[in-house]
């Protein structure tokens, strides 16, 4: 199977240890995947904010770059760009009218063919259970890891078609995968706040907070996201939230590429797990210990 | 095609001496070798006359509702993906029942127009087949017993499919011009009854034109009686009609009918969804209803 | 040859005054066949109605043609004089000239030749007209109910005691239905086992009703009058008539864990051999051989059997099939609970403490598992604040049903209340969106558990539900102050809506009524005939048809009763003999007539020769299903079928009479 | 609060956003259930099902003004429990879009849009975000310079914040997709 | 002068149009009645053919009154919903949908069949079905005439 890779933004910046940590594993998984050339950005919260049409056209350049170049699925890790690519599909599958005008502005064919992944889909789905299992070499017993989906992967069901959206348990199933325990607790699918990490900084603390606290909790040890956005605002905002709230969460986020890589016994490092705001050190000594 | 030939003939024989079935129904060389048959073979030893190419146009489920041809009750019968939804269609009306019926599909790329084959063409193209394998969609029989594959290549179309076009071309003129039209067509017709003769589905044994009491359609040859029998032949096959084309086939006189079975059929899937004879299991179309049925129509 | 009369009536001037009639009169005796033709000022009058016999006898007419008023107003009279005179009251047909010609139209001339073709068209029918013969179909009188609920219950009662003796089909070992499973009911709090209990002991006492539990009706074929029906008596393990009830077998049963209640919905265990509860009528356990050890680990146990004074346990027992006739029957299936765990934002199923309706009915009744007090299922603990929420699955068309399960508003309302009256100082909130409250007293209901009771309502749905700390916190919104609410409770409570029984679209099919979209049957008329199902001879009764609460199933129960009673106060149904009818030397049986039917009217029919040898399959018309509609006529290809009264060649007349 | 009911206007109103949205807004049943999940409902002048009403009545200029459209975080929430099925957050981008098309300015977060802003135009001159130029016109822009800015410096050092952006080669074609589409 | 009387004839429309209604007996006869006894006035030029149900009507009646000169057919039955004998208007509507589009295909002019729903209750909308179809045929040129006419 020929396997596109659309990166997105945030994985060329402020999310770069997910990119990196994503390289090094499918290195080990000996799976291949190429970067779509010269994709673009897929216009994010910004574009279907205030302009419907150009939400579905960005992305659409990138979906028809990679299915002209006869790539049968892609791999977007961005929650927020698999979540726009697969709108966009979805759209472009169901509004002719918008197909037609949004094709002639790429000036490329697009035959609204091509399969969207995102990552915890591509693990499950097209890399599987049983070759992630063979490759974990140092199972992470005993450590307490809660799975943190947020907004963009599971909804609008409608168009994500992904597990539960109410209950969903893919990331948790890859954590006990790797040997650790799932955590159960109660905001899963809660908005992190997202986009308003810039304009709206107290909207996010809020919101970032109560997940924080709440797993805080349920006795975790971390967190594992598939979201650069959700990332962010958990790792980037933590110290504030103490600060805000005056009660230390201490709650190192990774990406659940990081933790997978762990557990086939890649050296911290070269997952760049230092590139975090909130260490991992205790994490890494107790993952060390076991 | 030896090959198939060969696949067929021993289907057949293993049928017949395994007496599951009693009669077979297929294609033989004609009188010229460009014209197929139909044969009737009850001996194993007669099998090797069985054949079957590009030539075997004849929609054989014709002969099923023929009483001489029911008595032998199990049946083997070769079908094309066309032939096969007149039996679906047999089977949905309680004609055919399936555990009399061993049904050997053959793969079918298109048969070449009688015509143009007493010329001596063999070449399968776009411009030699049958209007129905233009359009047809169901080059392989789904519902088999045994499946023969076809070597024919797949006939590459440009697109432009003339059926269809003439068709809309009908449907563009208005009601004069129409009438014009089909009163120069139906002029022709001599109430010989070939097409319902043709007709697979045409099972009735007593048909609504010698119904007397009352007398449903004008019998003599005049222009209302030969309008009322083209129109309820339609109609009775709306909904029904799997395109075999054999009425067509059959008009002595050349009357278009695929043009009203072909615009009754797109009717009833642009109103319905319907299309007849794809599924043995699917309720037929005028036995059932939807409340959210088209209603424009009416005020 | 025909002799046809032609009667034109005057209707004093409402018909004179715009037609004339003599014109009328005049051209009706050109006409071949008609061997009289007269006028008269009032046809319906008694001299006019005995000028009519008068002619029908001297002329010794084979044919009547009135040419008067709508054939809905007098058509009746006319056939009925005929039948005094030896005519066949089919011979009778009306031009209505008034209605439709006198009474609309001003130009006397026009109206006059429309008159002439109206009553030209009606003896060119009349003179293909048959002799007709209503139907009369015997009537076995004896009724089946199936279902044992509160609707199926008054039913067989009002059936019996209208001395018709009744088959009561339960498929649970003891008949109650859901009401036996209710605490106290709306509005007026009297409790549904006290109620209930003494009309289940009558049931099983009534000389004229015979009860199958534990059964279920397998098969049913025939038509009203003659229904031919097979019960399956499912193995019970037990001897019934040798059963005391004591209890001894279900008291030393080992099997009294992870076997979940279906009485108490799950909240408590049964063991293998068991009554679903202590009232059970008939008190005779059923033994569950899916879960017993006897039957699982092969033969071992067999405790009850050493228990049982009388031994009447016998593991041997088999289903067995009783055959029975029957004249009506009541179809009453009940009802079931849309699936909570559709609704994974609030959490049923994973959260202990978030149970259904129906469950905490179970927790409020001193019959279930808490015996009457409040108890939360997570940890016992009795809750001071339950939240209920309105409209779970009803008016809910993405994930439930669009409908409004009507009962749901009252339950809660009355949940609320109960609480508040069995737990002090507790506090309910009501999740809503509208309020119905449309019976008597419910209004007054539903205000006195605000008022009286304290529980607060919020106009709003709720998003979720989270577990934090030993409480529920749910995220709602109140529309009416414009807030988001966040409440942190003990217990919540789902009010949860209804779809029709798990199976009884089967029990449809087998009986051939119809259902619809949901599954719930479906009348012959919405308004005027809202218990009778499509078939004739097939009654509707309870929650079957639809959300309803406890006096609205007892009304329908009774309904269906009374509709048995009356059909069955005659020895003989009739019916108009107006039916269709089948031409078998031309029929291919293609039974496109039969998929048109909506009476299940026709069926097939073996045409067999001397020896017995099956020549060919017909349809067939049921004269007891058929009602004359018509649309088989339309279906047939062949014009084999035809439907009397208004066959085909005199339709064909009637166009081919009229001057154009 | 009082309002009259221009209907001409109502109708005029319904119908863009209807269009926009290719649903009715009267399969809103006022259940709430939108507003009771909303992660920012907090922060909102009207709850989510307010908005819908407010828009079926005609109310163009409170919600085209309100808080409410700018806040919403597109999660979805609402739309993915709708019993109704209705596009809830699609109603939101609707109103924004129809909002920014008309250019009213309210005052009221004005920020969020501003960033909206600068983000597409950070898509259009380089065909992906350049993060530390998107914040710095943003902050720019907003003039909250020192807001966050305790964070720049860690950022830096664990590289995340990137020093040099990197542009599409077929910019172009962005140019047009953002002609044929703004 | 002769022949353009004879042109006048052929082309303009016919005066008194013979229409030829086939209605059910429980909703659109009732409904047609009701109209008699408000006395409301119609045109005259409408037969009515009265049948149990439109389930009966059968489209080839429609050909029949055609064929004995009706200038106009009108087929009317229950509502969609409150057919007396449940669903006898559902088949029906099928079958005229078709049956319509296959007389429209060989050239019958549509204008002149019509379908209705009337109920029992609609004595009003009879009166005004049958005026503004009677209306209808009378404006049609007599030319367009079908297959089904002698």
């Amino acid at each position: 199977m020929k396997l596109a890779y659309y990166p997105g933004c945030s994985l060329k910046g402020t999310s770069f240890e997910y990119e990196v940590s994503l390289l090094k594993i499918l290195e080990v998984l000996n799976i291949e995947i190429k970067e779509i050339p010269d994709w673009n950005c897929c216009g994010a919260s910004a574009a279907h904010s205030i302009n419907h049409n150009l939400s579905v056209a960005l992305p659409a350049r990138n979906l028809a770059i990679a299915e002209n170049g006869g790539y049968e699925s892609i791999l977007a890790p961005c929650a927020a760009c698999s979540n726009r690519l697969k709108t966009a599909s979805y759209e472009l599958k169901t509004d002719d009218i918008l197909k037609d005008k949004v094709v002639n502005s790429l000036g490329m064919p697009y035959a609204a063919g091509i399969d969207i992944n995102n990552m915890l889909e591509f693990l499950s789905g097209v890399v599987g259970e049983d070759k992630i299992k063979s490759m974990v070499k140092k199972p992470l017993n005993g450590l307490k890891v809660a799975s943190y989906y947020g907004c963009l992967l599971v909804r609008p069901p409608k168009i994500m078609q992904f597990d539960d959206p109410e209950n969903p348990v893919l990331m948790d199933d890859l954590v006990a995968l790797t040997g650790a325990d799932p955590v159960d607790y109660s905001y899963k699918t809660e908005c992190c706040g997202a986009i308003n990490s810039l304009s709206n900084p107290d909207v996010v603390t809020t919101l970032t907070g109560n997940i924080l606290y709440d797993i805080k909790k349920h006795g975790a040890d971390l967190i594992v996201v598939a979201c650069p956005l959700c990332h962010s605002n958990l790792d980037v905002r933590q110290r504030e939230i103490e600060r805000k709230y005056g009660e230390k969460i201490g709650l190192p986020i990774l990406f659940v590429t990081e933790l997978l890589g762990l557990s086939f016994g890649i050296d911290p490092k070269d997952l760049a797990i230092d590139g975090h705001m909130v260490a991992a050190d205790k994490v890494l000594k107790k993952i060390k210990e076991l | 095609m030896a090959n198939i030939d060969e696949k067929l003939q021993k289907i057949a024989r293993d049928l017949l001496e395994s007496k599951e079935v009693s009669l077979i129904i297929g294609y033989t060389g004609g009188s010229h070798p460009q014209r197929m048959r139909p044969v009737f073979i009850t001996k194993p030893e007669d099998v090797g006359r069985l054949s079957f190419n590009r030539h075997s146009v004849q929609d054989l489920a014709v002969f099923l509702k023929k009483q001489e041809v029911k008595k032998f009750g199990r049946i083997g019968i070769v079908v094309k993906g066309c032939d096969e939804k007149a039996l679906n269609v047999l089977m949905q009306e309680y004609q055919v029942s399936r555990e009399n019926i061993k049904i050997i599909g053959v793969e079918c790329n298109g048969v070449i127009r009688q015509d143009l084959a007493d010329k001596g063409e063999t070449d399968l193209s776009e411009n030699t087949v049958y209007d129905k394998c233009l359009m047809c969609g169901e080059h392989t029989p789904i519902l088999h017993d045994y499946l023969i594959e076809c070597a024919d290549p797949q006939i590459s179309m440009s697109g432009d499919i003339k059926p269809f076009a003439k068709i809309e071309e009908l449907d563009s003129m208005s009601s004069e011009e129409k009438d014009v039209f089909w009163e120069k067509e139906f002029d022709k017709c001599i109430k010989c009854y070939a097409c319902r003769q043709a007709c697979p589905l045409c099972y009735c044994s007593r048909c609504i034109v010698e119904k007397n009491v009352p007398q449903w359609i004008d019998t003599n040859f005049g222009k209302i009686g030969n309008a009322q029998w083209n129109l309820i032949r339609a109609y009775h096959l709306a909904g029904r009609c799997i395109g075999c084309g054999e009425c067509e086939r059959a008009c002595p006189v050349n009357i278009p009918l695929m043009l009203i079975n072909g615009k009754m059929a797109r009717s009833i899937h642009d109103l319905f969804g319907y299309k007849s004879g794809l599924d043995v299991d699917a309720k037929p179309v005028f036995g059932v209803f939807s409340e959210s049925d088209f209603n424009d129509f009416i005020k | 040859m025909s002799r046809i009369g032609v009667f034109v009536c005057w209707c004093g001037s409402n018909i004179a005054g715009t037609v004339d009639v003599e014109k009328v009169r005049d051209e009706a005796s050109k006409i071949p066949g008609v061997v009289s033709a007269v006028d008269y000022k009032y046809m319906c009058s008694d001299p006019g109605q005995n000028s009519l016999r008068n002619v029908i006898k001297e002329k010794n007419l084979t044919g009547v043609v009135l040419a008067a008023c709508s054939p809905h107003m007098h058509e009746n009279t006319f056939r009925k004089a005929a039948i005094k005179e030896g005519l066949n009251p089919y011979f009778v047909e009306i031009a209505n000239i008034r209605e439709q010609v006198s009474w609309v139209h001003d130009d006397k001339e026009r109206a006059t030749s429309k008159a002439v073709d109206l009553m030209t068209m009606m003896v060119e029918k009349v003179k293909r007209d048959r002799s007709i013969d209503d139907v009369k179909v015997p009537l076995h009188k004896k009724t089946l109910v199936i279902g044992g609920g509160i609707s199926g219950i008054q039913a067989a009662l009002d059936i019996a005691n209208g001395g018709v003796e009744v088959l009561l089909v339960e498929k649970e070992p003891s008949i109650g239905g859901r009401m036996i499973q209710l605490d106290e009911t709306f509005p007026t709090l009297d409790c549904s086992s006290c109620i209930m209990t003494p009309k289940m002991v009558e049931v099983n006492q009534h000389p004229n009703i015979k009860l199958y539990t534990y059964s279920e009706v397998t098969d049913v074929s025939g038509y009203i009058g003659n229904f031919k029906i097979k019960i399956k008596k499912k193995a019970r393990s037990v001897v019934e008539k040798d059963c005391t009830g004591c209890g001894n077998c279900w008291n030393v049963c080992p099997m009294h864990k992870n076997v979940k209640s279906e009485f108490n919905v799950n909240l408590s265990e049964r063991t293998a051999i068991y009554v679903p509860f202590p009232q059970a009528v008939p008190l005779i356990p059923a033994l569950d051989r899916a879960v017993c050890l006897h039957f699982k680990k092969g033969g071992k146990c067999v405790k009850c059997y050493e228990a049982c004074g009388p031994k009447c346990i016998d593991f041997n027992l088999q289903d067995e099939i009783v055959e029975e006739t029957v004249g009506a029957i009541v179809a009453a299936t009940g009802y079931d609970l849309i699936e909570n765990s559709l609704y994974g934002e609030y959490g049923y199923g994973k959260y202990k403490d978030v149970v259904s309706g129906l469950q905490f009915e179970r927790l409020l009744s001193a019959s279930g598992p808490t015996e009457g007090l409040v108890k939360r299922p997570s940890d016992g603990a009795t809750p001071k604040t339950i939240v209920f929420i309105q409209c779970v699955g009803s008016r809910d068309p993405e994930k439930g049903v669009p409908y409004c399960s009507k009962v749901c508003c009252m339950y809660t309302a009355k949940h609320a209340k109960l609480f508040a009256h069995k737990v002090h100082g507790s506090q309910s909130y009501v999740f809503y969106i509208d309020i119905r409250a449309t019976s008597k007293g419910y209004e007054e209901f539903v205000r006195g558990t605000m008022e009286q009771d304290g529980a607060i309502y919020l106009r709003g749905r709720v998003s979720r539900i989270y577990e934090d700390e030993g409480k529920l916190i749910i995220k709602g919104a109140d529309t009416l102050s414009g807030n988001q609410v966040e409440i942190a409770a003990d217990m919540v409570v789902l009010a949860t809506g209804v779809i029709p029984k798990k199976g009884s679209d089967k029990v449809a099919q087998m009986l051939g009524i119809s259902y619809d979209k949901y599954g719930f049957y479906t009348e012959s008329h919405p308004k005027l005939r809202p218990t009778e199902s499509s078939t004739a001879g097939i009654f509707l009764a309870g929650m079957a048809q639809g959300p309803r609460d406890i006096p609205e199933s007892v009304v329908s129960g009774s309904a269906a009763a009374s509709k048995i009673l009356g059909l069955f106060s005659k020895d003989e149904y009739e019916v108009e003999g107006t039916i269709a009818s089948v031409n078998e030397a031309t029929c291919v049986a293609c039974f496109y007539c039969r998929r048109v039917c909506a009476y299940n009217a026709i069926s097939g029919k073996d045409i067999k020769d001397r020896s017995g040898k099956l020549i060919k399959v017909v349809a067939n018309v049921n004269p007891g299903l058929c009602v004359g509609c018509g649309a088989c006529v339309n279906a047939c290809f062949s014009k084999t079928i035809d439907v009397k009264g208004f066959m085909d060649d005199q339709i064909y007349a009637e166009i081919r009479s009229l001057s154009v | 609060m009082k309002i009259v009911i221009n209907e001409q206007n109502r109708r005029n109103f319904v119908s863009q956003v209807e269009s926009m949205l290719h649903d009715k807004l009267s399969k809103c049943y006022q259940c709430g259930k939108c507003s009771a999940g909303c992660p920012v409902n907090f922060e909102m002048d009207y709850t989510p099902n307010q908005i819908i009403k407010m828009t079926e009545l005609g109310m163009e200029h409170t919600v085209l003004n309100s808080k409410t459209i700018w806040l919403c975080v597109s999660c979805n929430t609402c739309s993915t429990r709708c019993p109704k099925g209705f596009e809830v957050a699609e109603i939101m981008d609707v109103l924004r879009e129809i909002a920014e098309k008309r250019g009213i300015n309210s005052k009221v977060e004005k920020e969020i849009r501003m960033f909206h802003e600068v983000f597409l135009n950070n898509v259009k001159s380089n065909g992906r975000i350049f993060e530390l130029e998107l914040v710095g016109k943003y902050k720019l822009k907003t003039r909250h310079l020192f807001r966050d800015v305790f964070l720049a410096p860690k950022m830096i050092e664990k590289g995340k914040l990137k020093m040099h952006g990197e542009k599409i080669s077929d910019l172009n074609r962005i140019a047009k997709i953002f002609k044929d589409f703004e | 002068m002769e022949d353009k009387k004879e042109e006048l004839a052929k082309t303009s429309g016919d005066n008194d149009p013979r229409i030829i209604a086939f209605v059910c007996n429980w909703c659109t006869y009732s409904g047609a009645d009701l109209a008699g006894t408000s006395r409301m006035k119609y045109a005259d030029n409408v037969r009515v053919i009265k049948l149990p149900c439109s389930g009966r009507i059968d489209p080839m009646f429609i050909v029949e009154a055609f064929k004995k000169g009706a200038k106009g057919v009108l087929i009317s039955g229950c509502h969609p919903g409150d057919c007396h004998y449940i669903s006898g208007n559902y088949h029906s509507r099928r079958k005229y949908a078709i049956f319509r589009n296959l007389l429209g295909f060989l050239g019958v002019d549509l204008n002149r069949v019509e379908f209705s729903w009337v109920s029992a209750s609609e004595g009003n909308k009879w009166v005004h079905i049958i005026n503004e179809f009677t209306d209808k045929i009378k404006s049609l040129k007599n030319g367009s005439n079908d297959i089904f006419k002698k």
